[in-house]
């Protein structure tokens, strides 16, 4: 049994499994680019290897290397979080290959998963309904897909086969724009996972994305810890979670028959380790099958918020062989919690990235907020991962206390130097719709608008216009004062001029 | 000293007594301003009333992001004002648009060519950041010219990419 | 009912308690000293008004002009947080006669617990056990102390009658020492509380401070909310929390039993809102009541973490008149949650006080952590109020799991600026006997030394050897480049000497 | 360059080579060691284990607070340390003392006077800051003599209290 685990991983998430491990007794060993020498998680673990230049491929996606410094440093196993190499099947057997254990799911359910076709074709033998697509078709060119896209109906989702995270994904509405679209979807699923191919999946309109996470043990024990609403997504990147959904509410039934459906996905590849399993759910409530993620996900501490269990140590215990220490039986949900992913992005600039060094940082504390985060005052934000620099998790007992808490610790999160999405999640907050809960993943981007104010009594363009005024004013008086300084300063400088002229 | 602000098209007069009374639109407030740590971040209390704001510097503006909602002010003193009520203000609408970078990033690819017609919101450039593409648009119609930038060229914050004439 | 509060408090309670009405939908007014203009509280509150000076004495004691704002800003409430004016009767009766609501106890509650003797004399009536000693027995002269205490025995206790928080405490071992000390404690609880008036108590060796949590409503119901371990102090301060305690553990019959109790001495004063029972429980359990802390404690996030309860909002839910939503039967203890105090002061140099500026911070954050502050970087940490800066609260499942937590969550955190007795809590959590739960009132005094160390592999001379050399290397090498800027700086100079030689 | 280092009694023998070596009593480690965020916060790597301290200056030595261990850790150079075997180390153990206040506060009471004769552990002041009253004792035996506060004055961190000769 291990007693040392190197974490292939960077930010929020590395620091997450860096934690699970402390307090599980366990060292722990970091690799990181050379961006990263001052990051969090070099700083908190036991040791630290660096893999090579900033960019992932030639650090973070460096399989070989860091297996080798795994073996090198006496690590017993390897987490992957999620992103990089967390999906990777040959990466995952490479890993048993070299006598290490793997905290995740054995590679045989990583292929059967990675492979969006496969894994529908996997799940819907097994019973589970699939959304209509392409599924179990293997790579097709595009004049197959342009074929068979007006069988399948407009409008439909062009999707990377090796995908996930919205990258290589495109809703095209007729046959029409459909050859451009293809395109973009292979040139972005080529560059986000080495993989070109995509398929053809129906558009659910006016549908729900709600997530089953389960847990899984190597002696056949599979649990499922409830759903998480994930609807509020921008180009089919999520923003916003929330454990429970509001939309399966009180219906136990339905709650507990997707639980049931995401088991029997789990159990279809022989799942061992935490997944979850992606469903879209009409508005007559009826659940298809999406994709699974043989991962942690970014948005398990909702889960943890609701369940009272620590993902990432129940990932650990398994991978250690432990038999899983709770029956579906003692799986209860309580309160309700929500997250906010903080992304370096502007949301008055159509969510563009921003880059920047943290100058100042003021966190969210106090009863029922969580934060996680690899960032601090002093750390880059560099151009060369992704956006997310923290997620705000608050925990209520129930909906409208945790949305009353997630509104102050959004207003008390200060993040100096960098753009950030909270202004994009105030709205949200504030949002009537979003209050009642009459949102679907369409949402963000056809019913909402930076511009439009929710809240009574705001906007408040007279106190901005005194903001801006005495910032103006103190610029002024400051920039007066500068100019009598280096009046000052460089009068020695006449004088040493004037003593040139006399001796030129 | 007295201030015209503008925001949203709404013209505020402000006036700035002393450090701590400010007169808008003829109606007095105690304040009380002060800067946090040192960082764009303010403190003001307005007749008792807290609030706090980061204010960035813009092109032509400040950016007041107050209560999760962004203010884009323009704020000119009274004399300047006059003077371009009188003339005109200065910067016309056409001249040439200079595309900068948003951030750093990799150039994925350039769509347009030299000399190429476009209209308002064509694609001219896609830029990969955080492992995100993001697509760059016209802002107007127009011409494309001088690309300086090539596909697989990283590039800088603000650097000029092309030109639309 | 109210709508608006004033907070008459500063740092973390004050925050806490905004946090806890911004929850509620409550606006919010904030008082402030000249030194605190910066002050969290200030920047987070709806309303923020000047009180004056920095010394309490000239602004948070002010009572007449807090009553004077709250009544002009249209506050309907006050909340008096702990310290301070948390405590005065008169202040809680000026409160109410100005038409306002009084977050607490009403002014005959706090004139009877607040005076230590008639408490001991109200509760003991009430058939409450209390610790021997004078009580009820008004103001006596250090004469009369003097006879009684041989009556009492060795050693005993001098104690503050309007005190608290170990202020105008002394312990006293024999007759010849006792008259010093009675002078040093007069003074002292003078300083503190305006009153130096003090009493004797037999002090109980090996005993254990153990307080209970009550919340009471304007109703007539009285619940208590399990006990809080608090015996790890130093000079009489609290230091270190725990809930529940590893000393009552399983013997329920006991708590229940010690909650009774409480509920009762409660009862004997007609108490309403919250408040907590102090008791010593000796070796053999035997428990006598100590003193009731008419106020909301700085402790009380630890009985929030195991029980779920809010105390702020139920503190004001019962201020306004609204019956307690939860009865006894529903209240239970769940896991385990321990506080760590973080005071500005150097437990290397005796535990001296510290002040300075805040330059650099690095909260800790992630599962089970929560973080009660007033501070941020930049902020100013002055001489005039008391020196906790922060509450660092861990929940685990179990008392390991919370140890192991908050041994991470230590080593993570970074307060630069002023030193913190974070190593302190450090050392205590590296004890092995607090983690095996033997301490008592005496144990940081007698048992404790910050030169000892605890963890196997620990202390590790030499890796603070190579790090104080290379800062060594590195200044002499930095001083050594500052004096070849500073030539070339002065080269100017030395040109206009030579001019002005030339020209003399 | 070579230091000899003296952390509780122990000399410890450290030469930096480069950058990326240190020797330690011979044995050659690969250090990484870097400032966090410009503050007096540092983090090192020695073959590959990572390490974070605090490191404050004091009088003659460098404090370093390393996993919640206070060490103190006398740096001189090779060449210093060999001037001071040979001479014996400067500053002797006599001498006056000055008591400095460990921290702004108002002082509450001087239990001693001018001349007093007093022992090690005796009350010299006490002082209150931060709602505490601490007392400052002698290090040492000696006699009272410049006592430069009163009861009921403000003093600033560092000032000179009193002295002890």
């Amino acid at each position: 049994m291990f007693n040392k685990v190197l974490i292939a991983n960077r930010g929020e998430i590395a620091v997450r499994i860096l934690r699970a491990c402390r307090e599980l007794g366990i060292e722990t060993v970091a690799v990181y680019s050379e961006a990263d020498r001052h990051a969090l998680h070099v700083r908190l673990a036991n040791e630290a290897y660096l893999l090579g230049p900033a960019p992932s491929r030639e650090s973070y996606l460096r399989g070989e290397k860091i297996i080798e410094i795994a073996t090198q440093s006496g690590a017993g196993a390897i987490h992957p979080g999620y992103g990089f190499l967390a999906e990777r099947a040959d990466f995952a057997q490479a890993v048993l290959d070299a006598g290490l254990a793997f905290i995740g799911p054995k590679p045989s359910a990583i292929a059967a998963m990675g492979d969006k076709g496969i894994a529908r074709a996997t799940v819907s033998a097994a019973g589970v309904p699939v959304v209509p697509g392409t599924e179990g078709e293997g790579a097709l060119s595009d004049a197959d897909l342009l074929k068979l896209a007006p069988e399948i109906g407009f409008p439909l989702l062009v999707k990377a086969t090796a995908g996930g995270g919205g990258k290589g994904m495109r809703e095209v509405q007729n046959l029409q724009e459909m050859p451009v679209l293809l395109q973009s979807a292979r040139r972005e699923a080529e560059s986000a996972f080495g993989d070109g191919n995509v398929y053809l999946e129906k558009l659910v309109e006016g549908a729900r994305h709600i997530e089953i996470q389960i847990l899984a043990d190597e002696h056949g024990n599979v649990v499922h810890l409830g759903e998480r609403e994930c609807s509020l997504q921008r180009r089919h990147q999520k923003l916003f979670e929330e454990a429970p959904s509001l939309f399966i509410g009180d219906d136990e039934e339905l709650r507990q028959r997707m639980g049931q459906v995401a088991v029997r996905a789990a159990q279809a590849v022989n799942y061992v380790n935490a997944g979850t399993i992606e469903f879209l759910v009409d508005r007559d409530r009826n659940f298809y099958f999406l994709e699974m993620n043989t991962r942690l996900q970014v948005e398990h501490p909702i889960t943890e918020a609701v369940t009272g269990v620590d993902i990432v140590k129940e990932q650990i215990r398994i991978a250690r062989g432990r038999t899983l220490s709770f029956t579906q039986a003692d799986v209860q949900m309580n309160g309700w919690a929500l997250e906010c992913r903080v992304n370096a992005e502007d949301p008055y600039s159509n969510f563009m990235p921003s880059t920047g060094k943290i100058s100042h940082l003021l966190l969210p504390t106090g009863p029922g907020v969580r934060v996680d985060t690899g960032v601090f005052p002093g750390s880059e934000i560099s151009p060369y991962y992704d956006s997310l620099i923290s997620k705000l998790i608050v925990f209520g007992q129930t909906r409208a206390e945790a949305i009353l808490r997630m509104r102050r610790a959004l207003e008390e999160y200060k993040i100096v130097g960098v753009r950030t999405n909270i202004p994009f999640h105030q709205k949200l907050m504030d949002s009537h719709r979003f209050m009642a809960g009459q949102f679907d993943t369409q949402f963000v981007e056809q019913h909402f608008d930076m511009e439009t104010s929710g809240r009574a009594g705001e906007p408040i363009p007279e106190i901005a216009a005194i903001f801006a005024t005495l910032v103006a004013h103190q610029d002024t008086e400051r920039s007066t004062h500068v100019i009598q300084r280096n009046e000052r300063d460089t009068s020695n400088w006449k004088w040493v001029g004037r003593w040139e002229r006399l001796h030129r | 000293m007295k201030y015209i602000t503008t925001i949203n098209d709404r013209e505020y007069s402000v006036e700035i007594l002393d450090e701590r009374r400010v007169v808008v639109d003829g109606v007095c407030y105690a304040v009380d301003f002060e800067s946090v740590s040192g960082q764009p971040v303010f403190s003001l209390l307005v007749d008792g009333k807290s609030y706090e704001a980061y204010i960035y510097d813009s092109d032509d503006a400040l950016e007041v992001l107050l209560r999760g909602a962004l203010y884009s002010a323009a704020v000119v003193d009274e004399r300047e004002h006059r003077l371009r009520s009188a003339f005109g203000s200065g910067p016309t609408q056409s001249g040439e648009y200079y595309l900068k970078a948003p951030m750093p990033g990799l150039v994925i690819d350039v769509p347009v060519t030299d000399g190429q017609e476009i209209a308002e919101g064509d694609v001219l450039l896609i830029l990969e950041s955080m492992k995100m593409q993001n697509e760059l648009k016209a802002p107007r119609a127009g011409v494309v010219s001088r690309i300086k930038v090539a596909v697989g060229e990283s590039v800088e914050r603000r650097q000029t990419l092309l030109s639309v004439v």
